[in-house]
């Protein structure tokens, strides 16, 4: 695996490990590389102590990692906020439910599905983000364009009730949503139960090691330095528009995997998944974990969801009251996020 | 100096802001391998001529031609792109990168030309010990100079400089004197805009004076500061110098 | 084993003639009574109380935008669990395929289509074995003992969970419920969004699955049971009513998704039939609470009488604009103050001269329902209202239970094939049928009309009023197994309309 | 006629709606630069609060005002103990107050109930043909009026709206002169919640009281905004919400409501692609710039 080979590799190799213990993440040290290998090796034995019911689960809780790491990409290390990513999951999730439910019979109809539904979002987020970012809108403007695109999206499939609204041989279904969509086949295989957690775990852990080493990489640099100071960028010779754009649709596609996710785990995608509710988990995701980690970011976007469904399956009232008294401590005393001021605790003790 | 070989060449270049006026048709030659410096009094418009030719601000009128080419209407990256590069007048490297990313994220901003020069400031402001050191660790005038190795970082082949000794001791100043005229000897083109007038004395071939958005005086340092006029703005006596 | 309750009143009903003689007296209508306890007799039934409990899953909306809903559905099941585990039960039993008013009085042997095919008895009202039907008239208590405390010698544990107007998570409890808890039953489900998000789940796991909400019609699925009263139960009697009432020019204000729509396609199908016309259409999205154009626009058109289809907090804000802009046209509706009160919600007079076709209103002032009343606000005495959806929910439990009792087993397929024996029970509102074929119920239907200080009359009543429109499109769900919901886009006769 | 005198009726109520939502969420943004996301539960207070009253026999204007002042006074509780931790850093204070907006709207379900009784529209109906139209909407229409003229007045004339331009144009030139931007803020984000406050108690009667109710005002009051842009707070306001209902109006009472909202969230893109700075830039154009070039 390579989290491993990366682990036994020297901190300044070459390639690939080098970008991934570059120094704009938190966990660089051998020992923080082990703990990462061993998350990842307990993971992946999980589901042999654990009931159908309790992976599926636990892949829930995984599949909003790829949305949450596109949100710190754009916001943590662009700088720019969205309150729109939910927009980019739903059109992944529906164009997929859409394409795969009209080519029930073909064995590559669930691939064309994601190959459609990814390039549906990175589309609705290139037109989208040519509009904000070439038009120079002001950077504090940007979160509410996103959060109307969102809503907007929202009100729209709700309108879709009727029957005018069927693509093919699949009804969008307005508010009630869309359901029976198909789940991704490999010949016989159906990606459900155990084989989808674990279709999870990997295309998390690949996202995670691809964003790692891209925030590393040049263009992960340049996003930062856009954050820093964007005329200095521009007048290194970068063209801000283009390189925040590529980065908003990076995210956006990000977003779209989750959607597929989200697809596959419920067969089932409704106009709520991109309501005001759920527009701003992604951010409290990145916000509370740290949003310039990725790591933390995918450690808190796991906990918070867990967390919040423990709360609300346990009849607890207090779920959206916790979790917005969580959000403001820690903006309030942890503004870096709790898992990057811990893990920078850790490692200062333990220099 | 003859027009016809000059690297950079704007022609009256015009700026108003509301009823401010900030340009009045300057005319700017440089020419490659010249150290200009380009001085004034507060508000003599220094800033929005840097602006206007690293494209902040677009002219209302006039135009700027660089290496051949109209730039006018170009975006700054396209600029910098073509073989300018820049400094502000405030620090403005990026503290949470260490030095070597700083000068990585400088370097692949398009297409590159040779770097002999940036090798050559590295190596004389000696930060080429100091790579794996964060931006923010550096004293200050090393970050003025860690921001002329990355504007000097793709190679261009004009320079511009706002201010860059602003803020350093005379014993800095003198030193980034040296460099950049090492560097001007080199070939490079380099355009300082500056207040220092020991710094100006120390580099500039030629000086040229700006006045309330126009070119008042152009010529060498001893030309310039012997002439009256010159004197008097920048003693105050706007009105007269004025009229 | 305690003794069959004697019954009242044994005479021989005619629902035609109770019908038109009045709704208040309707002395007596048939809780036919039957058959089968294979249950009791059997000896493996009589376990020790100890045992695992019974568990019924529970999911509402007990937080967020829909609590106000959640929080009533969930109080009236924990009364019916509690009501389980003391002894109790409803009056009723299966009646067999034709259900109520089939065969009058009782059907002493009704054909069970019991897994087993075993051996049919009568049992009364409890559940007892007897060989007498009973009959439940209005005023008598429809509470009756049972003949055990809990379910098959077993606790009754409500097993519930707060959904909190999220569909997602209502996804993962539905999982969490069918997998993990492993219930022997689930009930849930407010919005059809909800029930559309766990269908899937429910059919996949073979659940078996209550859904108790009115809704638009149109589901057939062989694992879900709908209690809640549909289009054709509530549409068209509040359209005949007003349209005789009022006048013939209709104009519908229907809320812009799937629930409204499907409505007003029945409302706008249905005018024809009954000599009226829709004169005017608008469909305001979920998002909007401010109303002036609509107003405005119903104003323009000049209708007899509107028909009101709105859902949610921001467009019942409608009410209290219409009546202040001076807009004091009759309304009707089939969703408003029997779910959310807002006659008690709003300050009158805003839905003042509006009729509901309802199942049920806490206001209902027969003696059964008074009586169901008080035990409810005796378990809960803080609550603000006691509604339509909560008293479907309390009524489903109880019917769960007695079909579990008769099949003697928790087990799921069991208790289906005994629920599609045709069942008739004895709710607050009335005697309820729940159909075989299409598992969906008879429901005793009353016109409410508010008056302008928002107080409750009833001044039309249908006892028995059957779910006919899955039945017109061949859906037997006790012969072929489906699990689609169908629209009206599925019927020709709603083609014509459009 | 009555059309005429209808469809002006109309525009006034939506341009009325679109303000009272906005105002408190605009006052905030264009002084201050911080994104409010409490600021529909802001008005859900001002609307629990004035219900409250007229509950305990205060008469609705006064309900009003007590609604507009406690709720002030909750905006300096929750700008002393959390949002002066943002200036400076729009984005926190974006997020930390959806935070908040999560505490309120859940804890006022927990607190109070679902729902609480709601107010009588005051006011009757006068008539004009076939169309009929609120009293209550009537006065509200000249009440947003007046509010915006005060708030000029504050703004434009008084010691206060002096140095509160100056902070939000230059905070550090500001400090240096010896306001106390730290003052200013404050005074500001109470001001902000306390037209929050006034607005929901003013809605409060059209509307059903319920612990989530500040949701409905969210998309408006943000759509408002955008359009309406940052350069300046009372044109912003008044140009944003007279476009936007000028649009909405007629395509809602020709095509339907589902139309108006549709034609309402276009022109709010366009808008936003023409005029990146929204409606008020168009006023302060040229000043802007000349501002830009100063610096």
């Amino acid at each position: 695996m390579s989290v491993a080979a990366a682990s036994r590799a020297a901190p300044r190799g070459s390639g690939l490990a080098r970008l991934l213990n570059g120094p704009h993440d938190i966990g660089r040290t051998p020992g923080a590389w082990a703990v990462l290998a061993a998350g990842l090796a307990s993971f992946l034995v999980y589901p042999h102590w654990a009931t159908a019911f309790q992976a599926t689960n636990v892949a829930y809780y995984l599949l909003n990692i790829p949305m949450a790491l596109g949100l710190s990409l754009l916001w943590g290390y662009g700088g720019v906020l969205s309150f729109g990513q939910v927009a980019f999951f739903a059109v992944a999730g529906y164009v997929y439910g859409i394409v795969a439910g009209n080519l029930p019979d073909a064995p590559w109809g669930t691939w064309l599905g994601v190959v459609s539904g990814l390039g549906a979002s990175a589309a609705l987020a290139a037109v989208f983000g040519y509009f904000i970012f070439y038009a120079r809108v002001a950077a504090w403007i940007v979160p509410i364009l996103t959060l109307v695109l969102a809503l907007l999206l929202s009100t729209f499939l709700g309108l879709t009730a009727g029957s005018m609204w069927t693509v093919g041989q699949v009804p969008l279904g307005g508010y009630n949503g869309m359901t029976g969509i198909p789940a991704l086949q490999v010949g016989t295989l159906t990606f459900q139960d155990y084989a989808f957690y674990y279709l999870t775990v990997g295309v998390v852990v690949l996202c995670y090691i691809g964003l790692r080493a891209w925030v590393n990489a040049h263009r992960g640099q340049v996003l930062m330095a856009i954050r820093e100071d964007t005329l200095r960028t521009e007048l290194l010779g970068y063209d801000v528009r283009r390189e925040q754009l590529r980065a908003f649709v990076l995210a956006a596609t990000l977003a779209g995997v989750s959607g597929l996710l989200y697809v596959q785990w419920g067969n089932y995608i409704t106009p709520s998944v991109t309501g005001l509710q759920q527009a701003a988990l992604p951010v409290v995701w990145v916000a509370v974990g740290g949003r310039d980690s990725l790591l933390a970011v995918a450690i808190c976007t796991f906990l918070l969801n867990q967390l919040s469904y423990v709360l609300s399956s346990a009849g607890n009232q207090y779920a959206l009251v916790i979790i917005g008294a969580l959000l403001v401590a820690v903006m309030m005393f942890a503004p870096e996020g709790i898992v990057v001021t811990l893990a920078r605790r850790t490692w200062r003790r333990r220099r | 100096m003859s027009d016809g070989d000059a690297l950079l060449r704007a022609e009256g270049l015009c700026k108003r802001f509301g009823g401010v006026v900030a340009a009045q048709s300057i005319d700017f030659a440089l020419r490659r391998g010249e150290l200009r410096c380009v001085i004034g009094p507060n508000g003599a418009g220094k800033s929005t001529f840097f602006s206007l030719l690293c494209g902040i601000q677009r002219p209302d009128a006039g135009r700027i031609v660089f290496d051949g080419r109209d730039i006018t209407r170009l975006k700054p990256f396209q600029r910098v792109r073509l073989g300018i590069g820049l400094t502000f007048q405030t620090n403005r490297a990026f503290h949470a990168m260490t030095v070597a990313e700083n000068l990585e994220t400088a370097r692949r901003g398009g297409a590159a030309g040779d770097d002999v020069h940036f090798q050559t400031a590295l190596a004389s402001f000696g930060l080429a010990a100091q790579l794996e050191r964060p931006a923010s660790a550096l004293p200050h005038h090393e970050l003025q100079w860690l921001e002329i190795c990355m504007a000097l970082r793709r190679g261009p082949l004009l320079l511009l400089l706002d201010e860059p000794t602003a803020g350093m001791s005379p014993a800095e100043t003198a030193r980034t004197a040296e460099v950049l005229t090492a560097l001007a000897a080199d070939g490079l083109a380099i355009a300082v805009v500056e207040h220092d007038i020991a710094f100006v004395r120390q580099v500039a071939q030629t000086v040229t004076v700006l006045h309330q958005g126009a070119v008042f005086a152009e010529g060498s340092f001893a030309e310039v500061t012997a002439r009256d006029d010159v004197r008097r703005i920048y003693l105050g006596h706007v009105h007269e110098a004025a009229a | 084993m305690d003794t069959p309750t004697p019954s009242k009143d044994a005479a021989a009903p005619d629902a035609a003639e109770a019908a038109a003689t009045g709704p208040r007296r309707r002395d007596v209508l048939v809780a036919g009574l039957a058959t089968a306890g294979a249950v009791l007799a059997r000896p493996a039934i009589v376990r020790a109380a100890s045992e695992t409990p019974v568990k019924v899953g529970f999911i509402e909306d007990e937080s967020g935008n829909l609590s106000i809903y959640g929080v009533q559905k969930l109080h009236a099941a924990q009364l019916a669990v509690q009501e389980i585990n003391d002894g109790y039960t409803l009056a009723g039993g299966p009646v067999g395929m034709g259900g109520l008013g089939s065969d009058g009085m009782y059907a002493p042997k009704a054909p069970l289509l019991t897994a087993s095919g075993s051996k049919l008895d009568v049992i009364d009202a409890g559940g007892t074995p007897s060989q007498k039907g009973i009959v439940v008239s209005d005023d008598q208590e429809i509470l009756v003992k049972s003949g055990e405390k809990g379910l098959l010698g077993r606790p009754v544990n409500l097993v519930s969970a707060d959904g909190q107007s999220n569909n997602t998570l209502w996804q993962q409890l539905a999982r969490r419920m069918i997998q993990q808890d492993q219930v022997d039953v689930l009930v849930a489900g407010f919005a059809s969004a909800e029930r559309e998000a766990i269908r899937p789940i429910v059919d996949q796991r073979k659940q078996l699955y209550f859904y108790t909400n009115q809704y638009e019609g149109g589901v057939a699925d062989s694992h879900t049971f709908c209690t809640g009263a549909v289009c054709e139960q509530q549409v068209i009697p509040v359209m005949q009513y007003m349209v005789e009432k009022f006048g013939p020019k209709i104009f519908t204000i229907a809320a812009n998704y799937n629930f409204g729509q499907l409505t007003a396609s029945w409302v706008r199908s249905f005018a024809p039939v009954l000599k009226a016309k829709v004169i005017g259409e608008e469909f305001p999205p979920l998002e909007v609470s401010e109303f002036s154009s609509v107003i405005a626009r119903v104003q323009q058109a000049k209708p007899d009488w509107v028909m009101t289809l709105l859902v949610g907090q921001n467009q019942s804000n409608y009410y209290p604009q219409a009546a202040a802009a001076g807009l004091h046209l009759p309304m009707a509706s089939t969703i408003n103050m029997a779910q959310g009160y807002e006659h008690k919600r709003f300050k009158p007079p805003s839905l003042a001269n509006m009729h509901n076709a309802v199942n049920y209103m806490q206001e209902i002032p027969t003696k059964r329902n008074q009586d169901f009343v008080q035990r409810f606000y005796k378990m809960f005495p803080n609550d603000p209202y006691l509604g339509q959806m909560a008293q479907n929910t309390y009524f489903s439990i109880h019917l769960y239970a007695k079909a579990a009792r008769l099949a003697g087993t928790t087990d799921q397929e069991k208790v289906r094939r005994t629920l599609e024996a045709g069942w008739t029970i004895e709710a607050p509102e009335g005697s309820v049928f729940l159909e075989p074929a299409t598992h969906h119920a008879t429901h005793y239907i009353r016109l409410a009309v508010a008056n302008a200080k928002h107080e409750i009359s009833f001044v039309r009543e249908w006892p028995s009023i059957e779910p006919w429109w899955l039945q017109r499109l061949g859906v037997n769900l006790a012969r072929t197994p489906e699990k689609k919901q169908y629209t009206p886009d599925d019927d020709p006769f709603f083609k014509m309309f459009k | 006629m009555p059309e005429a005198v209808s469809l002006l009726y109309q525009f006034g109520t939506n341009a009325a709606f679109l303000l009272l939502s906005a105002l408190g969420l605009i006052v905030i943004l264009g002084m201050m630069n911080i994104i409010n996301l409490a600021h529909g539960e802001f008005m859900m207070l001002g609307a629990y609060a004035a219900t409250a009253s007229v509950q305990r026999g205060v008469p609705f204007p006064l309900a009003v005002l007590i609604a507009a002042v406690a709720v002030g006074l909750f905006g300096v509780v929750i700008e002393r103990l959390i949002v002066r931790r943002f200036y400076g850093r729009e984005l926190g204070a974006l997020v930390v107050t959806w935070g908040i907006s999560l505490i309120l709207g859940q804890g006022a379900l927990l607190l109070f109930g679902p729902f609480m009784p709601p107010i009588a529209i005051p006011g009757g109906a006068v008539a004009l043909g076939d169309y009929s139209f609120s009293v209550y909407w009537l006065f509200l229409i000249v009440l947003c009026g007046v509010l915006l003229a005060a708030l000029a007045f504050v703004y434009r004339a008084t010691r206060f709206g002096l140095q509160a331009r100056a902070a939000m144009q230059n905070a550090r030139m500001a400090r240096a002169l010896g306001i106390r931007v730290d003052r200013i803020y404050m005074a500001t984000f109470a001001l902000g919640a306390a037209l929050a406050g006034l607005s929901g108690a003013l809605l409060a009667p059209t509307t059903s009281i319920a612990p989530f109710m500040g949701q409905q005002f969210v998309a408006p009051a943000f759509i408002t905004v955008v359009v309406g842009g940052g350069a300046s707070v009372i044109g912003g306001a008044l140009g944003s919400s007279g476009l936007l209902s000028l649009v909405q109006t007629p395509v809602a009472f020709l095509f339907g409501t589902f139309s108006g909202t549709l034609a309402l969230l276009l022109t709010a893109l366009v808008v936003i692609r023409l005029l990146p700075g929204g409606v008020s830039s168009i006023g302060r154009y040229f000043t802007r710039r000349s501002l830009a070039a100063a610096r």
